[in-house]
C-alpha cells in the first residue's frame, strides 16, 4: 500500500477508535445535534487547516493564520454595521485584503528570503494589533439584520451545516488543485525539492507564493464563518492560537513540516480527531483542567500504536 | 513622553484585554480631562508577568501613581509593596488586601455573584439544573463571582472564601449546578462548551455565562439548538448581545459593574494624591462602585448611558 | 558547416565571490555536432554549462542561439529556447513517479489541468530510448543514483530539444547502459541536434566528440578536433603533464578479515549474498545499474536499517543498521550519493573534512582546532583537493572535489574495511590515478576494501577480486587471474552462469 | 566575512537600532532602574530561547517549552509550600523531571520517528493539563518563607541583576560545547544532514534525543525563574505561549528551521530585540493595541533591511 494510503488509514483509524469509546461510554455523542455541531466545528476549523497545509507542502509555515482570521473576523461586522457596506462587497474586499497580505507573506519569502517562521510571526503581531487598532477594541456582532448572511455559517440544508458544504467545496477543489492541476503537481515538487524543481522549470517562487496566498484567504474566510457562526468578535482575542490547530490537524493527517508531503483527505480527518477529542471530554464530563491532557495524550498515543502498526506489519511483509 | 515635564501622569493597568476595559480606560480619560493630568492605560495581554512588566515601565516612565487591576491579589504582594515605593499605588476592581495600596476603587465580586445568583432563583422558582460557563476560575475576581453565585442559587451563607472545585455537581433543596465549564478565553470554546452541554444535559433549565462574552456564546449555542428563550440565560456584564437578549426577553437579566467610574474615580484619586491632596482618599479606603442588575425595564436607559461613555473616551 | 553556430558564446565569463570559475571564453556547438569539454575537477565546466542552460547568469560576455542573442532568466526560458539539461548532480523531486518526473515543468495540459496519460504515455516512450529497466510508474524514491540519472536523461531527450547539454551523463551508468546512451546521442547528432557534454571517461570522449574543448581554471587550455585528439594529447592539456603508468601489485596474502553470511536486501529480498574477504584485498562489486551493488555496500556498513543475514569482522558479528556501532568497529564508508548522504551544506571543507573523526583527533570531549585543521591539510593534501580551498563551504566545491572530501575524510583514520559506492564517480583522469594509489596503498598497509564501480577499467585496474552481480544476485565471482571485461560482463548482463 | 558573523552583526544592527531610537525618543529608557528591568527580562527569556535554539540546531522544534516551564513554575512552590520540601531538593526533582520528559520527547522523535511538531504539541497540550491538574487549579505563590530562595530571580550582584549571571553561565557553557565539544559539532552536523551524520559514525539518534533534554531542562529552570520573580503562578496560563517567543528569538538571532545552523550570542540579541522591542512601546507611550503590530512591524523591518544591505554587501564586493 502506499505510504500516503496508510497514513490516511492511520489517522482514520484513530477517528474510529476515539468515536467508538465516547460513543459506547455515552450515547448522546451519537445524537444528530451533537453529531451536527462537530460537523459544523470541523468544517470551520477544516477551511483554516487547509490553507495551514498549502503552505506547509511547500516546506513553509504559517503562523498569522489564526490572527488573519481574527482581522477578517473583527472587520467583516465593522464594515457590515459601522460602516452599511453590502454583505457581497465587504467578504470580496476582506478576501482581496487577505490575499493582498498573503502575497506580501510569500514575496517576503521567496524574493528576499525571509525564514517563514519570522514573516509570519510578524504577521501574527500585526495583524493582532491592526484588528484591535482598526475597531477600537470594540465587541461587535452582527445584530439582526444580518440574520440571512448568517445562514453561511449557522444554517444548513437538508440537516447538512452549511458551512460543512462549504468546506467540501473547498476541499474538493484543493483536492483537484493538488492532485490534478499543473500547479499543484509545481507546488509538491517545490515542497519536496525545491532547487531540483526549479531546475525542471518549475516557478518556484510563484507556487511558494501561491501558497501563502491561498492560506491567507482561506484564513480569512475561515475567520469570518467563525464571526457568523458566534456572532460576536473581540478583535483582541478571536482566532488566537487557531494556527497552532491548523497546523496541528496538518501535520496530523500526513503533512510533514519539510514540505511536499500531505493529502486534504488526511488534513480534514486530523481536524475532525481533533474536535471530536474536544467534544468527548466535554461530554464524557472530563474536568475541564484535564481536558488538555488528555486531547494530547490521546493524540500522541494514537500516532505512536499508528507507528508501531506500521513497523509490525513491514517486519512481516519484509519476511 | 511629550516634553512638559510639568505634567502630572498615571497609569491605570488592567487584568487583561477586554471590552469591559475599554470602557474603563475611556472613564480614565475623562478622568484625566476633568482632573487636568495625563493618563496612561495599559491592558496586559498575557497574564501576571505581562503586567508587572507593564507597570515597571511606567515607574520607568516617572508616572506618579498607578491604578490596578491586580491579577493575584495575594501572591502579588510583594510586586504591588515594591511598586507602592516607588509611587502612589491604588487598586481597582480587584483588590489586594494587607498590601501597601492606598485605597481600593470597585465592588465586591463575591456580592455581584450572589445578585447574579438571585436572578437565577427568580428565573426558576421551581428550581432546576444549572450550569456555569466562565473562561477561567483561577483568577480572584472570577473565583469569587463564580463562588457567590453558586452560594446564592444553593441558599448558602455568605462566605468570599469558600470554594467549590469544579468537575462535581452540587445540589441544594430544588437546585443542582451540574458544573463549572473554563474555555480559556477562546469564544469558539465558549460556544462549543455550552453545545456540548446541551448535547450531555437534555434537561439543563439555566446556564450562566460569567464573563461578558459567555452571554453571546450561551445565546448562540441555544439558538443553534432552538432552545433560546426555553433555557434560561442568566448574564454578567454588558455584552451588546446581552443586553439585546434582554430587551428581547432571551436573556433573564445580567449584573453590570460600571468599569466607566472605576477609571474616572481611580485617576481623580490618583491626580489629588499627585498634588498632595489627601481628602480625595475615600473612607476606610474603599470607594464602592456598586454593581447593577439590569433586567428588561432597565435595559434601555443603560444601553444609552454605555454609549455615552463610550463617546466620551473619544 | 555554414550559418550561424546553433550555440555561439562570446566572452561569457562568471566567477563566484573571488573565485573566477570561468574567464571570458568563446563557443561554438553547431547542429549535428557532439562538443566535448573536458577537464580536471573544478576547471569550470560545469559552470559553463549552467551558463548555456539558463541556471546560472553570466557576469560578462553573450550568448546567442541561431545568430540570436538570448538573455535567459532561468531554466525555463532556456528550455522555450530549445536547450535541454541533464545537471551533474542528479537531484530530483523525491514525492513523485517516473512520469511525473520526467513531465514536470513541461506537463501536457488540458487548460489548468494535466493530462496524466499523454504525459504516462510520452514517460514510456523516452524511457525505452534510453533502456531503463524501471516503469514509468515508479515512484521515484526508489531509483538509484544510476537509475535516475536515465530518468533525467529521459527528461532531457523529451524536451526534443536542438542543443542537449550533458553534464557527465554516464558517471552513475555501468558499461552496458553507457553504452547505450552513446549510440542514443550518436542517433541524435545524425539527426541535427547539437550536444554539448562533460565527461571524465575519455574513451567515451575520444569516441563521440566531433570537437573537444579543455578548460584548465575556467580557460580554454586547447581546442581538439576529432582527427588530432587522442587520450594522451587530451591527459597532457588537461594536467599540463604526462601521468605515472599505473602500478600493479602482488595478490595479498592474509588471513580472513570479514565474512558475509545469508546477506538479504530489502530490495532483493529473495537472493541472499554470502562471501569472505581478506585482510587487505580488494574486492570489486560489479553489475548493471539497479543489480544491487549499493544495496549490499550499505548493508554490510549497516546504513539501512533492514537487512537480515550476518556480517562479521574477525568474527564479531556487526549490530545492524549501526553505522556508529560499524565505525567503531574500523569500517568506512563512502556513499554513492554525495549531496544527500555525504557534503554537509553550508559548513567549511575543513569541517566536512573532520566529521568522521572530531573523536579521535582530540580527547573523548572537547575538540582540538589545531589538530583538526593539521589533519583536515594533511588528507586533503592526499586526495588532492587545494589548502586554499579548505575554508569555502562544502558546497561551492566543484562536484569532482566534493568527492574528494568524501573519500578524504576517512583518510584520518587508517580503516580496518573501507567501502566505497562509486569512489571515483566525476573525478578528473590525473585525480582517479592519484586516489587509486592511494587506495592500493592503504590495500598494501593492511585496510581492505570493498567498493562498486561502474568503471570496467577501474575494476580491472584494481580489483583483486569481482563480485558480480545480476539483479541481486551474486551471478559469479571472478579472480584477479580470470578478470577480463567480457567475462565481466557476460556474468553481469545474466548470459550465463559462472 | 563569514555568514554567521554576518547574521550576528544584522541582528546586533537591529538591536542598537531600536535602543538609539528608544533612548533618544525618551531619556527614561536609559535609566539604571529600566536598563535593570530589560535585562533581569531578557535573562529569564534567554534560558528558554538557548532551549529552543538547541532543538532547532538539530532541525527539530519544541513546543512543549512553554508548558514545560509552566510546569516547572507551578509545582516548584507547590512541591515548596504545599509539600514543604526544602529548596534544594524541589528544584533537583523539577529538573530531573523536566529532563525525564525530554528524554521521552528524544526517544519518540528519533526511535519512532514521529513528527517534532507533533510530539511536543502533544506535550505543549499535557504538561499545561498536568500542571493545572496536579495545583487543582490554585493560584501559587511563594509566601514569605522563601524570600531568599527568590533572589535567584529577583536579586543583583553588584547591581547585576541575578538571573543575568545565571543566563550568562548557562550561554558561556551552551557556547563552549556547540562550538568546542564533540557532542557539540555532531549536534550542528546532524541537524545539516542527518543521513551524511549517520554515515560518518555519528550518533545522531542521540544527539537529538540530548537537545531535547538540555531543552526541556532549560525550560524548567527558566520556568522555575520565572515563578521565582513573578511570585505567583497561575497554572492555566503561566508560560503559555512562551515557546513563540523563544523559538522567534531563535530564528532571528540566526538558527534556521531547517537545522545545523545558529550561535548562542545570535540567540541573546535576538531575545534582548524582543524584549527592548517590548519595553519601548511602553515606553514611548504606545496605545497598548498597537504594541503588538509595532513590535511585528520593526522586526520584519529589520530582518528586511539587513537582507537589503547584505545584498548590497555582496553585489559591491562581487564587482
Ligand atoms: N555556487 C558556487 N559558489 C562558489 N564557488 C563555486 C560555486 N559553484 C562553483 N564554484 C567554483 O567554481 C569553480 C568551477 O566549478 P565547476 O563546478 O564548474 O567545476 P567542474 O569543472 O565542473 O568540476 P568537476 O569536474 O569536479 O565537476 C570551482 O572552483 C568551484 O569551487
Ligand atoms: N528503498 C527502496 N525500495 C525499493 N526498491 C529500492 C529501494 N532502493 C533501491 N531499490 C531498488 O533496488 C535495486 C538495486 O539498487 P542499488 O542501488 O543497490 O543498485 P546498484 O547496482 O547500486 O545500481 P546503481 O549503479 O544504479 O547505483 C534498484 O532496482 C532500485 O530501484
Ligand atoms: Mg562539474
Ligand atoms: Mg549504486
Amino acid at each position: 500500500m502506499n505510504p500516503e494510503r496508510q497514513r490516511i488509514l492511520g489517522i482514520f483509524g484513530l477517528l474510529v477508535m476515539v468515536v467508538g469509546i465516547t460513543a459506547a461510554l455515552n450515547p448522546d455523542f451519537l445524537g444528530a445535534y451533537n453529531l451536527g455541531n462537530i460537523l459544523r466545528w470541523t468544517a470551520l476549523f477544516g477551511v483554516l487547516s487547509l490553507g495551514a497545509a498549502l503552505v506547509i507542502m511547500t516546506g513553509g509555515i504559517d503562523l498569522s493564520l489564526g490572527s488573519m482570521a481574527g482581522l477578517a473576523g473583527a472587520l467583516l461586522p465593522w464594515l457590515l454595521r459601522v460602516h452599511g457596506w453590502p454583505a457581497w462587497a465587504a467578504m470580496m474586499l476582506l478576501l482581496a485584503g487577505c490575499a493582498l497580505l498573503g502575497l506580501l507573506h510569500g514575496v517576503l519569502v521567496t524574493r528576499l528570503r525571509l525564514a517563514p517562521f519570522v514573516v509570519t510571526l510578524c504577521g501574527l503581531l500585526i495583524y493582532r494589533g491592526a484588528a484591535r487598532t482598526i475597531t477600537s477594541e470594540q465587541v461587535i456582532g452582527y445584530g439582526v439584520e444580518h440574520e440571512q448572511l448568517r445562514l453561511l455559517a449557522t444554517g444548513s440544508v437538508f440537516g447538512i451545516p452549511a458551512p460543512l458544504l462549504l468546506l467540501v467545496g473547498v476541499a474538493l477543489l484543493t483536492h483537484l488543485f493538488l492532485a490534478r492541476s499543473v500547479a499543484g503537481r509545481w507546488l509538491l515538487a517545490t515542497g519536496r525539492n525545491p532547487a531540483a524543481a526549479r531546475l525542471c522549470g518549475v516557478p518556484t517562487n510563484s507556487m511558494i507564493t501561491l501558497a501563502y496566498v491561498l492560506c491567507a484567504m482561506l484564513a480569512g474566510l475561515g475567520g469570518m464563518l467563525f464571526s457568523l457562526d458566534l456572532n460576536s468578535v473581540t478583535p483582541a482575542q478571536f482566532g488566537q492560537s487557531y494556527e497552532l490547530y491548523a497546523i496541528a490537524a496538518a501535520v496530523l493527517g500526513g503533512c510533514s513540516l519539510r514540505g511536499g508531503e500531505g493529502t486534504v483527505l488526511g488534513v480534514l480527518i486530523g481536524t475532525a480527531v481533533i474536535r471530536v477529542l474536544y467534544n468527548a471530554t466535554n461530554l464524557l464530563g472530563i474536568p475541564t483542567q484535564l481536558e488538555f491532557a488528555i486531547i494530547g495524550g490521546v493524540i500522541l498515543l494514537g500516532v505512536t500504536a499508528d507507528e508501531l502498526l506500521r513497523r509490525l506489519r513491514q517486519s512481516r511483509s519484509a519476511l | 513622553g511629550d516634553g512638559s515635564s510639568s505634567e502630572i501622569t498615571v497609569g491605570f493597568v488592567s487584568n487583561g484585554v477586554d471590552p469591559f476595559w475599554t470602557i474603563a480606560g475611556a472613564g480614565a480619560a475623562e478622568g484625566a480631562r476633568e482632573f487636568s493630568v495625563k493618563a496612561i492605560s495599559r491592558f496586559p495581554n498575557e497574564g501576571i508577568a505581562d503586567q508587572q512588566r507593564i507597570v515597571e515601565d511606567l515607574i520607568a516612565m516617572g508616572v506618579k501613581g498607578i491604578a490596578i487591576s491586580p491579577i493575584d491579589p495575594v501572591n502579588q504582594r510583594g510586586f504591588l509593596d515594591a511598586t507602592a515605593q516607588r509611587c502612589a499605588l491604588i487598586t481597582q476592581d480587584s483588590d489586594a488586601v494587607g498590601s501597601k495600596r492606598i485605597c481600593y476603587v470597585g465592588m465586591d465580586n463575591y456580592s455581584a455573584g450572589r445578585m447574579c445568583g438571585a436572578l437565577v432563583r427568580e428565573a426558576l422558582p421551581q428550581g432546576g439544573e444549572v450550569m456555569i460557563f466562565i473562561g477561567r476560575i483561577e483568577q480572584e475576581n472570577a473565583r469569587r463571582r463564580r463562588q457567590g453565585a453558586i452560594d446564592e442559587i444553593l441558599g448558602r451563607s455568605h462566605d468570599p472564601d469558600r470554594f467549590d472545585p469544579p468537575g462535581q455537581a452540587l445540589t441544594a433543596g430544588p437546585f443542582t449546578i451540574i458544573d463549572t465549564r473554563t474555555d480559556g478565553f477562546d469564544k469558539a470554546r465558549a460556544k462549543a462548551n455550552v453545545e456540548d452541554a446541551l448535547a450531555r444535559h437534555a434537561e439543563l433549565d439555566a446556564v450562566v455565562g460569567l464573563f461578558a462574552y459567555n452571554v453571546p456564546a450561551c445565546m448562540e449555542a441555544l439558538r443553534g439548538a432552538g432552545k433560546l428563550g426555553v433555557i434560561k440565560v442568566i448574564g454578567f456584564d454588558e455584552a451588546e448581545e446581552c443586553l439585546a437578549g434582554i430587551a428581547a426577553g432571551t436573556v433573564v437579566g445580567t449584573v453590570v459593574q460600571n468599569p466607566f467610574e472605576y477609571g474616572r474615580q481611580s485617576v481623580r484619586i490618583l491626580a489629588g494624591l499627585a498634588r498632595g491632596d489627601r481628602s480625595v482618599l475615600p473612607k476606610d479606603n474603599i470607594l464602592s462602585v456598586p454593581a447593577r442588575v439590569i433586567r428588561k425595564a432597565e435595559v434601555d436607559d443603560f444601553r444609552k448611558q454605555v454609549r455615552a461613555h463610550l463617546e466620551a473616551g473619544r | 558547416m555554414n550559418g550561424p553556430a546553433l550555440l555561439n558564446l562570446r566572452g561569457v565569463a562568471r566567477s563566484f565571490g573571488a573565485v573566477q570559475a570561468l574567464k571570458p571564453l568563446d563557443l561554438e556547438v553547431h547542429a549535428g555536432e557532439v562538443h566535448a569539454i573536458v577537464g580536471e575537477n573544478g576547471a569550470g565546466k560545469s559552470t559553463l554549462l549552467k551558463l548555456v542552460a539558463g541556471v546560472l547568469r553570466p557576469d560578462a560576455g553573450v550568448i546567442s542561439i541561431h545568430g540570436q542573442t538570448q538573455r535567459f532568466s532561468g531554466p525555463k526560458a532556456a528550455r522555450r529556447a530549445g536547450i535541454a539539461l541533464l545537471p551533474q548532480e542528479v537531484e530530483v523531486p523525491e514525492n513523485m513517479t517516473a512520469a511525473d518526473c520526467i513531465a514536470l515543468g513541461r506537463e501536457k495540459r488540458g487548460g489548468w489541468w494535466r493530462q496524466r496519460r499523454a504525459e504516462v504515455a510520452e514517460a514510456q516512450r523516452v524511457l525505452a530510448l534510453v533502456h531503463a529497466q524501471f516503469a514509468a510508474d515508479t515512484p521515484v524514491e526508489q531509483l538509484s543514483i544510476g537509475a535516475r540519472q536515465q530518468l533525467l536523461l529521459a527528461r532531457a531527450l523529451a524536451e526534443d530539444a536542438k542543443l542537449l547539454v550533458l553534464d557527465e551523463p554516464t558517471s552513475a551508468l555501468s558499461a552496458r547502459e553507457a553504452e547505450q546512451l552513446m549510440l542514443l546521442v550518436e542517433s541524435l547528432r545524425a539527426r541535427g541536434a547539437g550536444i554539448l557534454f562533460i565527461s571524465h571517461r575519455l574513451p567515451e570522449v575520444l569516441r563521440l566528440a566531433d570537437r573537444v574543448t579543455v578548460l584548465r581554471d575556467g580557460e580554454r587550455v586547447a581546442e581538439f578536433a576529432r582527427a588530432t585528439c587522442s587520450a594522451a594529447g587530451l591527459v597532457a592539456a588537461m594536467v599540463g603533464r604526462n601521468l605515472p603508468a599505473p602500478q600493479t601489485r602482488a595478490l595479498a596474502q592474509h588471513d580472513t578479515l570479514l565474512q558475509v553470511r545469508g546477506l538479504r536486501t530489502a530490495a532483493h529480498a529473495a537472493h541472499s549474498v554470502d562471501f569472505d574477504m581478506k585482510r587487505g584485498e580488494i574486492v570489486a562489486l560489479s553489475g548493471l545499474v539497479g543489480s544491487g551493488r549499493t544495496e549490499i555496500l550499505r548493508s554490510v556498513f549497516g546504513a539501512d536499517m533492514s537487512r537480515a543475514g550476518n556480517v562479521a569482522i574477525n568474527g564479531v558479528t556487526i549490530v545492524p543498521g549501526s553505522p556508529l556501532h560499524s565505525t567503531r568497529a574500523g569500517f568506512a564508508f563512502v556513499p554513492e550519493d554525495r549531496r544527500a548522504d555525504g557534503i554537509f551544506d553550508g559548513f567549511s571543507v575543513e569541517n566536512n573534512l573532520g566529521m568522521s573523526s572530531v573523536q579521535s583527533s582530540a580527547g573523548a570531549w572537547w575538540r582540538s582546532p589545531a589538530r583538526e585543521r593539521q589533519n583536515a591539510q594533511r588528507v586533503a593534501a592526499d586526495a588532492g583537493i587545494a589548502a586554499t580551498r579548505l575554508a569555502v563551504a562544502a558546497e561551492t566545491l566543484s562536484g569532482g572535489n566534493q568527492q574528494k572530501v568524501m573519500l578524504a575524510r576517512w583518510l584520518t583514520k587508517s580503516p580496518t574495511l573501507l567501502l566505497l559506492d562509486e569512489p571515483t564517480r566525476g573525478i578528473d583522469v590525473a585525480a582517479r590515478a592519484e586516489i587509486h594509489a592511494l587506495l592500493l596503498r592503504l590495500a598494501a598497509a593492511g585496510t581492505s576494501v570493498l567498493f562498486a564501480s561502474s568503471e570496467m577499467e577501474e575494476v580491472l585496474h584494481l580489483a583483486d577480486r569481482v563480485l558480480v552481480l545480476h539483479e541481486g544476485r551474486l551471478a559469479g565471482t571472478l579472480e584477479r587471474a580470470d578478470l577480463n571485461e567480457e567475462r565481466l560482463l557476460a556474468l553481469a548482463t545474466g548470459a550465463h552462469a559462472a
